[in-house]
């Protein structure tokens, strides 16, 4: 049998799977349908300083294989985060990774020294790309400098391995990349949603309340795709892919354009099985082309 | 336990142009289901259809292996999920949500509108297991859209009101004369669109009844995974896959 | 029956329904199938200067919901286009629209200086968006001072009604919008593909001959959406909505969102009717909502 | 003329795991299929095929305007159309693309591998028309891959040739012996893999014998509009779709 294991920097995966932020709720939500333990990683629900009650209802509309979220980093706060939610699920065998958010760069680093703390946390993801809440999040992404600030700002208080999440909602998301690199960051973690928007022509209003929404799914895998592929070839650290990634195949694509690991984000909605399965196919897939260990997928792209 | 399941269509039994009970069967056995529960049905073979859909249980038949829902046809995959051939595979998250809390009342009411009704065979049976004396109330449009109602008369009285008057008494389910006597019942259920639920919980409130309903809601889980689905309430902003989609009216944070 | 026309500048279409630069060759193709005498107007294939063989094969990538081409505009060039191909259609009762390409600001001033002298052609559509080209192309798009040169460049030798069609692959489209409005654009349209990328997993290559190719279909539907309705609220010159339109309602949202004409692409490779259909359905829209003229459709989404 | 058209499934006739004919009926008539052409076929009702699917007219019956094709399972599209409800509706749009030239020709070879036969029994009922004397010579990997040998025997000699020996001669078709005899041919046609074709193409040319290939390629319209499905020809890029699918081997620009 393959060896699954991935590095990332210093965390250990022990396969490249795991779950996408805020698609995967902090895992407990899953444990009817599969055993988490079986998972490379968990990225959990973004997380900020204070409690967030996040966007108006309707957050949610369906576009042709995808959809469109608005939920605006509801949370109950990094403190309710360490003290309630952490301690429940902190014995699985598998890396629990929290999504670090905030409005301002100060709240990013309180929220990431407060992490920084906590045993058994080995890995943070930087979310720089959240596309539905008024100040933070993507502000942050689509412009070098703001993102080389606050990865700078993390990395001064944050010694574990550090994931920055970037937004494909840039012309060049090479230089993005490429940024917070110098920056500091461990690895990057790409893509996050899409600002897009739905509407209902009966009512002939905007179907989620903020307006626009991020868009995941199906739909944007072969803009991500293309996205991790350039980022590979421009950064040095590992890269995480993301988007769209229903099966195995899909997820063995993004290796070979470069990805280190995967994220399986709107595809738990669809199955909550799903994640599970993607790691059997990787496991097929490896036996059938007699590859040792995963990590050769990486990159392995061949010209054409 | 959450369950995901794969059942066949079993059968269909078409109620007007637009509302069909669809059956499906399984194998397997079927998780206990309570009333007010609802699954997340995956649609098969739409290329519209990209999410599951919510649909509440209608009746569970333990013995039978079957499950049946009671489907309104509000767009794409309502449609789809009327045309399934006998046989066709279809794969349901289930059981899912909170149910309705039935405890020492005596005499309820139950006010229902379109597919809103779909709970109440379910928590009608529960309450004849508990002996409480139960009233059932339905509005429609018209005639046609009223379904059922051989079926709930053998677990209660069933009253009436359509718009045009077609059927029972003529106008809003909240202007029947059964709220005349309002006080005679000390818990109401409601489950219909928003704007009658929040009439009823209007009454409830003001007559000091305690009062359920149940809500919709956009879902793109169904698990409390993405947070998509919230709805306001007195303590924040909740999700109605986990935290509903049965709210004690009190509960919620209406304008009414 | 409502008033479909619709005004673009000097640019008056019957309807606002259009079919797509490159999805649409030079209306011929479809002859058989619809009244092309029905349409709006038709945006014909790309055009170079010279002649262009486009990329090598393959060309084209199924996706979820879309499609990845790499045409390369593959074109007889201009001066064939004006000697050959159009005097066939231009009796047409609908506006025949060339969509000018170049890979330097000579070759873009060159094809649209021919065209300004060609009777019965009363608007261009300039492409600074193709994807799939080396040099040029979407190349001008992404920078705001270079997308400024060319429509400049051009709006000194063309007198007609100039469009210019914007890429989505950019951070904000809005501030290209408004660039070239400045630069004396007469409308913008939107969007061109993204940029995006296929891999065979079994093969371990890339799908497309040229790696990356031009992503469109419904797949970026709610992305193409968000971007009309910004640009609508940051230009005043009018929009032309594109991207995903596969039916009457999509053709709607557009409209709402802030679009005055929309063009209809890969949808007609699914159903060569579809354009007609698209107009019947507005039709029949714009009479269940007694709307007396379809113009005001555009930009008229309500708050919620 | 090419035209759109609604078809309903008649019936399935299935050559192997993999390979099946599919009937499909109209009540409209039937247009005029040349040997070669092939149609855009709409997969009903899978989420995962979005563009319509090439596929040559294997027969066509005008009387009975009834359309047929062969098909291999290659994914997602195929299999689905392998497996649709008698009376279902296939949307198509045919006739599409050139024919094969059949001309003052006296002796012809036709080669096929795979799907590749799927244009030769209307090409063959053509030739025979004009008394022309048809080889076939039939490729595969193995004996269950070569289906149709009956029906192609009533229209001249039928060879076969498999890689592991299990029918007819063993090895690549190229190998065969009736190349032994190659100039007693004055025309070959083929249609299959594109290293059987070039293979066959290097022996058509080295004995100067006219050869016409019919090539595949990933197409988005069909129809000459998108200009996706170019091919290297001796005068710059073509369309497969327009300017073939069928194309002298001379005109390619092919390594061989
Ligand atoms: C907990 C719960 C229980 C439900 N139980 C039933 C039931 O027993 N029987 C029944 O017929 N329906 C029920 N519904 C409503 C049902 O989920 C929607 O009608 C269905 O999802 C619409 O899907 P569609 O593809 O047919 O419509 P679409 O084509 O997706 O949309 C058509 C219209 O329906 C609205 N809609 C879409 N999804 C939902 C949704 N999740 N909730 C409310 N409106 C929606 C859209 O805004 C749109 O206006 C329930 C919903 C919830 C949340
Ligand atoms: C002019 C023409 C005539 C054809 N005639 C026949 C026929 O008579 N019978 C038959 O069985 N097949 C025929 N084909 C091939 C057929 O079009 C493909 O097998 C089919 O489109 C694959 O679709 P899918 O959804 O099953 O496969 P997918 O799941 O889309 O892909 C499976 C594999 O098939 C390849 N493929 C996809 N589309 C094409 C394509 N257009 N051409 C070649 N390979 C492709 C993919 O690269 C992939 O490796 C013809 C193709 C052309 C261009
Ligand atoms: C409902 C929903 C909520 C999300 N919340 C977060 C979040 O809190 N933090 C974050 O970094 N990304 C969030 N994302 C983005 C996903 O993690 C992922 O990047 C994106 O959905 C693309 O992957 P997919 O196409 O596989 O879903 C969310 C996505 C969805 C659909
Ligand atoms: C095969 C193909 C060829 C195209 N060629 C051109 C072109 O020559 N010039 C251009 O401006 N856009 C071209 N486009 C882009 C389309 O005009 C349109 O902007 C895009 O496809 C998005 O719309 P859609 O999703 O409706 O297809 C092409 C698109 C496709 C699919
Ligand atoms: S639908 Fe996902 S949390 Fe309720
Ligand atoms: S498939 Fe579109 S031009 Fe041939």
């Amino acid at each position: 049998m393959a060896d699954l294991t991935v590095k990332i920097k210093d965390l250990v995966l022990k396969n490249p799977v795991t779950t996408a932020s805020g698609t995967f709720g902090f895992g407990e939500e899953f444990a009817d349908f599969i055993d988490l333990n079986l998972l490379g990683g968990i990225f959990v629900k973004g997380l900020t300083l204070k409690p967030r009650e996040g966007n108006d209802y309707p957050r949610m509309a369906e576009t042709a294989s995808g959809m469109l979220n608005a939920v605006g980093l509801q949370n109950k706060g990094i403190g309710y985060f360490i003290s309630d939610i952490y301690p429940r699920i902190k014995d699985l065998d598998t890396e629990i990774i929290p999504n670090v958010n905030g409005s301002t760069i100060e709240e990013y680093v309180e929220v990431a020294e407060k992490l920084n703390e906590v045993e058994g946390i080995n890995a943070i993801e930087l979310n720089i790309s959240c596309p539905n809440v008024k100040e933070g999040g993507m502000a942050f992404g689509v412009s070098c400098p703001s993102a080389i600030a606050v990865t700078d700002a993390i990395r001064k208080v944050y010694d574990k391995t550090l994931i920055v999440k970037l937004t494909p909602n840039v012309t060049d998301i090479t230089e993005i990349a490429k940024g917070v690199e110098v920056a500091g960051a461990d690895a990057v973690s790409l893509v996050n949603t899409f600002l897009a928007m739905a509407i209902d022509s009966k009512t002939r209003k905007p179907v989620l309340s903020t307006v626009t929404g991020g868009l995941s799914g199906p739909a944007i895998k072969p803009i991500a795709l293309r996205m991790v592929w350039q980022v590979y070839h421009a950064v040095k650290i590992p890269v995480i892919g993301i988007g769209g990634i229903m099966n195995a195949t899909d997820a063995i694509e993004f290796m070979l354009a470069g990805a280190t690991a995967i994220q399986v984000g709107t595809a738990n909605f669809i199955d909550p099985q799903v994640s599970v399965k993607i790691i059997e196919g990787i496991e097929a897939y490896c036996k059938e082309h007699n590859i040792s260990s995963v990590s050769e997928l990486t990159g392995a792209l061949e010209n054409r | 336990m959450k369950k995901i399941q794969d059942f066949r269509v079993k059968e269909y039994r078409w109620l007007n142009e637009t509302g069909y009970l669809l059956t499906l069967y399984s194998d397997l056995k079927i998780e206990p289901v309570l009333p007010g529960n609802f699954a997340e049905i995956q649609v098969p073979g739409t290329p519209e259809v990209f999410l599951r859909r919510p649909i509440s249980v209608f009746d569970a038949d333990y013995e039978n292996r079957s499950i049946t829902f009671y489907i309104k046809v509000a767009g794409k995959g309502t449609k789809k999920l009327g045309e399934l051939n006998q046989g066709t595979i279809v794969n349901i998250i289930y059981p899912l949500g909170n149910s309705f809390t039935v405890n020492g009342s005596k005499n309820v009411l139950v006010v229902g509108g379109g597919s809103g009704i779909a709970p109440f065979v379910l928590l009608a049976d529960e309450l004849k297991k508990k002996n409480i004396k139960t009233t059932f109330l339905f509005g429609a449009r018209t005639k046609k859209e009223i379904v059922l109602t051989r079926e709930f008369g053998r677990l209660g009285k069933v009253w009436v009101t359509t718009e045009d008057g077609s059927l029972g008494e003529q106008g809003l389910v909240t202007q029947h004369t059964v709220f005349k006597d309002i006080l005679t019942f000390d818990k109401i259920y409601s489950c219909g669109s928003d704007p009658m639920m929040k009439a009823v919980a209007k009454i409830a409130g003001e007559n000091r009844i305690d009062c359920e309903v149940s809500l919709e809601n956009m879902m793109a889980c169904g698990i409390g995974a993405c947070l998509c689905c919230v709805t306001e309430t007195t303590s924040g902003n909740k999700c109605v896959c986990t935290d509903g989609p049965v709210f004690n009216s009190k509960e919620l944070a209406w304008q009414i």
